[in-house]
């Protein structure tokens, strides 16, 4: 399975980053071929942690299908849920109740700011910075309690489910939600003490990863990646679903193209997170949390797609029904997949140790890149 | 007063008096080696808790706490599990020098043990050239290291040791160029000759802007000279996994991680000599009142005082400050901090040639 | 000018970097910010949320009466094949055959506390428990039956 | 561009495209060998400039295959899905990643899962499945591995 790497025939080093590395942080395996300290090539080796998720949900019904995608993107599996749900609601022509659509809102947001915070703190690892992690992470257990307590779970909750919500929220989901937007706000100085005005941090960040407008729209880049670039790609702008147009926000975008900008948008897009929740967090509308839904859901004949933004960009589900209780064909577009695609251009021709700093501003989850 | 000079002389005359010279000589020495390395042993495990205790407490977290009262025993536990961990020497490596390494990176931060002024009148060698010894030896760190990443026969090592290369033989310039400031303010290259000379007063505060100057380009200096964070390219965890060391376990990858600290603690030992006295209490001009209040405290506990003080100054860099990158680490040397010691050593000539220090 | 930039350079980034050593160096003297949980310490004091879903149980009453009418709901509703129903027939006291539930076999090692099995229940027998401390030495052990032995049907249920 | 428009220009671009309606874009169905010219076309015509391929990819219908191209324009913000039938047997296709840069690995990814073969493409090899996979493709309808897959 592993040939020999050593050295090219035109006597560059070739060197393996991964599948144990702890700046991939997961399985993935980068070839790189290296002139002295300048990469000269990326080429990504995938598949360590493919469960083929695909082939799995042929089998799965519409009710069971969604808690397996809680599993591709871990860090967003609730956005990853609201997709699945969102997709079987539009074939099914099913209305969701305003107050199910108003959580899914406020806990997505939640899920995005959770997401975010654990990328902070690793990407701030990489770079050689150990105690932003812990700093991140404090922050992080408190949405995780906040999930804990209403959907039971800490990362894979399988809590939006199509036709609504799995169960209602928690009697102290509104306090608890208001006490963590206090303590975000009162940290987030912190973050940028720490991490954003460090002088070492933006030169190891600056003039980084370059990677202009046109490139990212052909690899397909989406989420911060992309906006880092200044290329408008928020499915929530664009296309909106939930009550995203019901909300005010703002779409960050950078124009810098490099790995400053693309952590740029990230942090910012935590305070716009955190806008979106203080908006709905006082005006969940009561009512009934889950639509009345058959006990067998069956699709319709023909295809379905849904798009929505997961904290790393654009997540497509694509499902081709025969009209029986399970998809034909199911295909994910995770973001993972496009974005590590624009890593060998951005990596060409800068130091071993930029290629850490822009795998970091990628924000690569691996079962969201192999599925 | 039971102090650490007094202690010397009283073993000497004795064993002067029970055996003859040359074997008191040898006797002398072995008890020397013997104590260097039980010094060594105690500096690693203390360290090695301190950092750990250091980190734990700026990253809000407990730390060690649960092996011994309040966790003290930790490094212990961790020495014991090194010891008993199998030392591997990899396939395809060149086990002589593969073996070789961590003895090389621990003799060459033993030596330098030599000069250093412990207390007052308590010296394992009161050489001349204290400083330019420090200098040299300090040097030959690299050759450990060097050759770790060469013997280990794998390309991580290998790049990890090329940067350690080069960042320790540039950073030795500003290091060297900033130790030469106190050599020029006190006109001695005694360890123990430069502290006598900040009997009133120590240098960072006597030799006012260039030597606080100098003090900041030393520590930064120091810190990429002993390969810590900010400047642990040569280990660089999230790119190069573990550097130099990749391949070392059990007791070999504990001499290393010794041989770090011991390190620090020299360097750090060094710059409390020549900026901040050394074993010398804090002592203001001809306070004569002040001055004898301060030397009711033993110079030992200054001296290590001080030393501590810059250890804990090294790991909080440490645990607050990213990585640099390895053409930013030449950068910085040669863009910034070789052109400003430049200039600060001639501003020290003038300053000690004109007397304008206190 | 040159020599004022540079000047400028160093210093911003001096202060820079003493700025976050301020934070990290308030913390280090601040030891009532620390947030370490001392885990199996604490174990009396812990709070769980009690819709933590930890496994799979089955509650029963004083009487040692349980809700499951094994109408294997629970079975077809898991994506894993986590619970496996094996069914009997009682005899009713009007002399009736019934389907009753004989074992409730559950995987734990398969589950993957999706909560769906709860969800599809028809009559509330089984439910998630808020117990995370599932290590044992054996994979089989992690192989339960639900409902416990002699156990029989609540009055009532259908 | 509405749906509509969009079904006007498109026919102009080429006649014999099938159209495909109801669903939530439009769908065109077109020939393998009119593709190249087509997806050139659609990325370079300045009232369309698809320029964002958001997904690649194929459905195994057993007896043939489908490769299903979903496209944007950051531009105009109007969608078109192509749809385009292969054979089972001799999957074979222009590749397009010359075109839109992301289909590199989109294509790599349908290669190794469908077999199907992208002609042109600059680096076709496994991406996904370990090096030396020897058997069929995972995501075809008659794939079967009685070892890791567990049937319900």
């Amino acid at each position: 399975m592993f040939e020999e790497i050593g050295t090219t025939a035109e006597g560059d080093l070739q060197i393996n980053v991964g599948p144990q590395h702890p700046a991939t942080h997961g399985v993935l395996h980068l070839v790189l071929t290296l002139n002295g300290e300048t990469i000269k090539k990326v080429e990504p080796h995938l598949g360590y942690i493919h469960r083929s998720i695909e082939k799995m949900c042929e089998s799965l019904t519409y009710r069971q299908f969604s808690y397996v995608t809680s599993r591709m993107d871990y860090l967003s599996s609730h956005i990853n849920n609201n997709a699945c749900a969102l997709i079987v609601e539009k074939g099914l022509q099913v209305d969701v109740p305003e107050r199910a659509k108003v959580i899914r809102v406020i806990i997505d947001e939640l899920t995005r700011i959770a997401s975010h915070e654990l990328w902070w703190g690793a990407m701030a690892m990489d770079l050689g910075a150990f105690t932003p992690f812990f700093h991140a992470f404090r922050e992080r257990e408190t949405i995780n309690e906040i999930m804990e307590e209403t959907c039971g779970a800490r990362l894979t909750m399988n809590y939006i489910v199509p036709g609504g919500l799995m169960m209602d929220i928690h009697p102290n989901f509104q306090k608890k939600v208001k006490s963590f937007i206090q303590l975000f706000r009162s940290k987030f100085d912190e973050y940028n003490e720490l991490v954003t005005g460090n002088i070492i941090f933006q030169n190891r960040m600056k003039g980084v990863g370059v990677l202009s407008p046109e490139d990212a729209i052909s690899y397909g880049c989406t989420g911060p990646a992309a906006r880092g670039s200044g290329v408008k790609c928020d499915i929530r702008k664009l296309y909106p679903y939930e009550i995203y147009d019901k909300v005010q926000f703002d779409e960050v975008l950078e124009t810098g193209c490099d790995s400053f900008a693309r952590y740029m948008v990230r942090l910012k897009e935590m305070l716009e997170s955190i806008k979106i929740i203080e908006q709905l967090i006082d005006n969940i509308p009561e009512g009934e949390f889950q639509a009345k839904t058959k006990a067998v859901l069956k699709l319709p004949k023909g295809e379905f797609y849904q798009r929505v933004e997961t904290a790393r960009g654009e997540l497509g589900v694509y499902i081709v029904s025969e009209g029986g209780t399970t998809p034909y064909r199911i295909k994910y577009r995770s973001p993972g997949f496009s974005n590590l695609s624009a890593l060998d251009h951005m990596a060409r021709g800068s130091k071993l140790g930029d290629l850490i700093a822009m795998m970091g501003t990628l924000d690569l989850v691996i079962p969201d890149i192999d599925r | 007063m039971l102090s650490f000079s007094q202690i010397a002389s009283d073993v000497d005359q004795w064993l002067h008096k029970v055996c003859s010279p040359t074997w008191a000589l040898v006797f002398e020495m072995v008890i020397i080696g013997v104590s260097v390395i039980g010094l060594f042993a105690v500096l690693g495990l203390v360290l090695v808790l301190m950092e750990r205790r250091v980190a734990a407490w700026m990253q809000i977290r407990l730390g060690p706490n649960r092996v011994g009262p309040q966790g003290l025993l930790q490094s212990l536990a961790d020495t014991l599990k090194l010891l008993v961990k199998e030392g591997m020497t990899p396939g395809g490596s060149d086990k002589f020098l593969f073996n070789l390494a961590p003895f090389i990176a621990m003799i060459a931060a033993m030596l330098l043990m030599a000069p250093i002024a412990f207390a007052s009148n308590f010296q394992i060698w009161n050489i001349n050239i204290g400083v330019l010894y420090v200098s040299a030896v300090s040097s030959l760190s690299v050759i450990g290291i060097l050759m770790a990443g060469w013997a280990s026969n794998n390309k991580y090592s290998l790049m990890g040791a090329m940067r350690s290369g080069a960042q320790i033989v540039s950073y030795e310039l500003s290091a060297g160029l900033s130790i030469l400031t106190i050599v020029v303010l006190s006109g001695n290259l005694g360890l123990n000759d430069i502290v006598l000379s900040q009997k009133d007063g120590w240098w960072i505060f006597k030799g006012h802007i260039p030597a606080i100057i100098a003090f900041i380009i030393f520590m930064i200096a120091v810190t990429a000279e002993t390969n810590r964070a900010p400047f642990d390219l040569a280990e660089a965890e999230s790119e190069l996994t573990a550097g130099f060391h990749t391949e070392y376990s059990g007791m070999k990858f504990a001499l290393f991680f010794l041989a770090e600290y011991i390190n620090v603690f020299i360097v750090c030992a060094i710059g409390a000599t020549l900026f901040l006295g050394g074993w010398m209490p804090f002592h203001i001009g001809n306070l004569e009142g002040f001055n004898h209040v301060m030397d009711y405290i033993p110079s030992s506990i200054w001296f290590f005082g001080k030393t501590f003080f810059l250890i804990f100054l090294i790991m909080w860099f440490r645990w607050t400050f990213p990585r640099l990158r390895i053409d930013q680490l030449l950068n910085l040397e040669w863009k910034y901090l070789l052109p400003i010691s430049m200039f600060n050593i001639i501003l020290v000539t003038v300053v000690a040639i004109m007397k304008w220090y206190f | 000018m040159f020599i004022t930039n540079y000047i400028k350079n160093v210093f911003g980034a001096v202060k820079s970097l003493a700025v976050g050593m301020k934070r990290t160096g308030y913390y280090f003297t601040h030891h009532k910010e620390i947030i370490t949980e001392q885990y199996p310490d604490n174990r009396d004091t812990l709070v769980l949320a009690d819709r933590f879903k930890g496994e799979v149980v089955m509650p029963h009453n004083e009487n040692n009466e349980h809700r499951c009418t094994g109408c294997t709901a629970c079975e077809l509703a898991c994506p894993n094949g986590t619970i496996k129903v094996v069914t009997k027939f009682d005899i009713t006291p009007e002399g009736k055959k019934k389907k009753a539930v004989d074992k409730l076999v559950y995987h734990l090692e398969l589950c993957t506390m999706c909560n769906l099995c709860v969800v599809a229940c028809p009559s509330d027998a089984i439910k998630m428990a808020p117990t995370f401390e599932h290590s044992v030495f054996d994979r089989s052990q992690l192989t339960k039956v639900l409902n416990q032995p002699g156990s029989k049907i609540m009055d009532g249920v259908e | 561009m509405t749906n509509e428009e969009l079904k006007l220009k498109i026919t102009t671009l080429l006649p014999e495209a099938v159209f495909e309606e109801g669903g939530e874009w439009l769908n065109v169905n077109v020939n393998a060998t009119a593709w190249p010219a087509l997806a050139t076309q659609l990325l370079h015509e300045p009232e369309l400039y698809f320029n964002y391929l958001f997904c690649l990819t194929c459905i195994d219908w057993k007896t043939h295959l489908t490769m299903v191209y979903h496209l944007d324009s950051t531009q105009y913000r109007h969608n078109l899905v192509i749809k385009i039938k292969l054979d089972t047997n001799k999957p074979e296709i222009e590749t397009v990643s010359n075109l839109w840069r992301t289909a590199e690995f989109h294509e790599r990814e349908v290669y190794e899962m469908f077999g199907v073969n992208f002609l042109n493409h600059p680096d076709l090899r496994l991406l996904i499945l370990p090096e030396g996979w020897e058997g069929k493709n995972p995501l075809r309808k008659d794939f079967d591995d009685p070892v890791n897959m567990i049937r319900l």
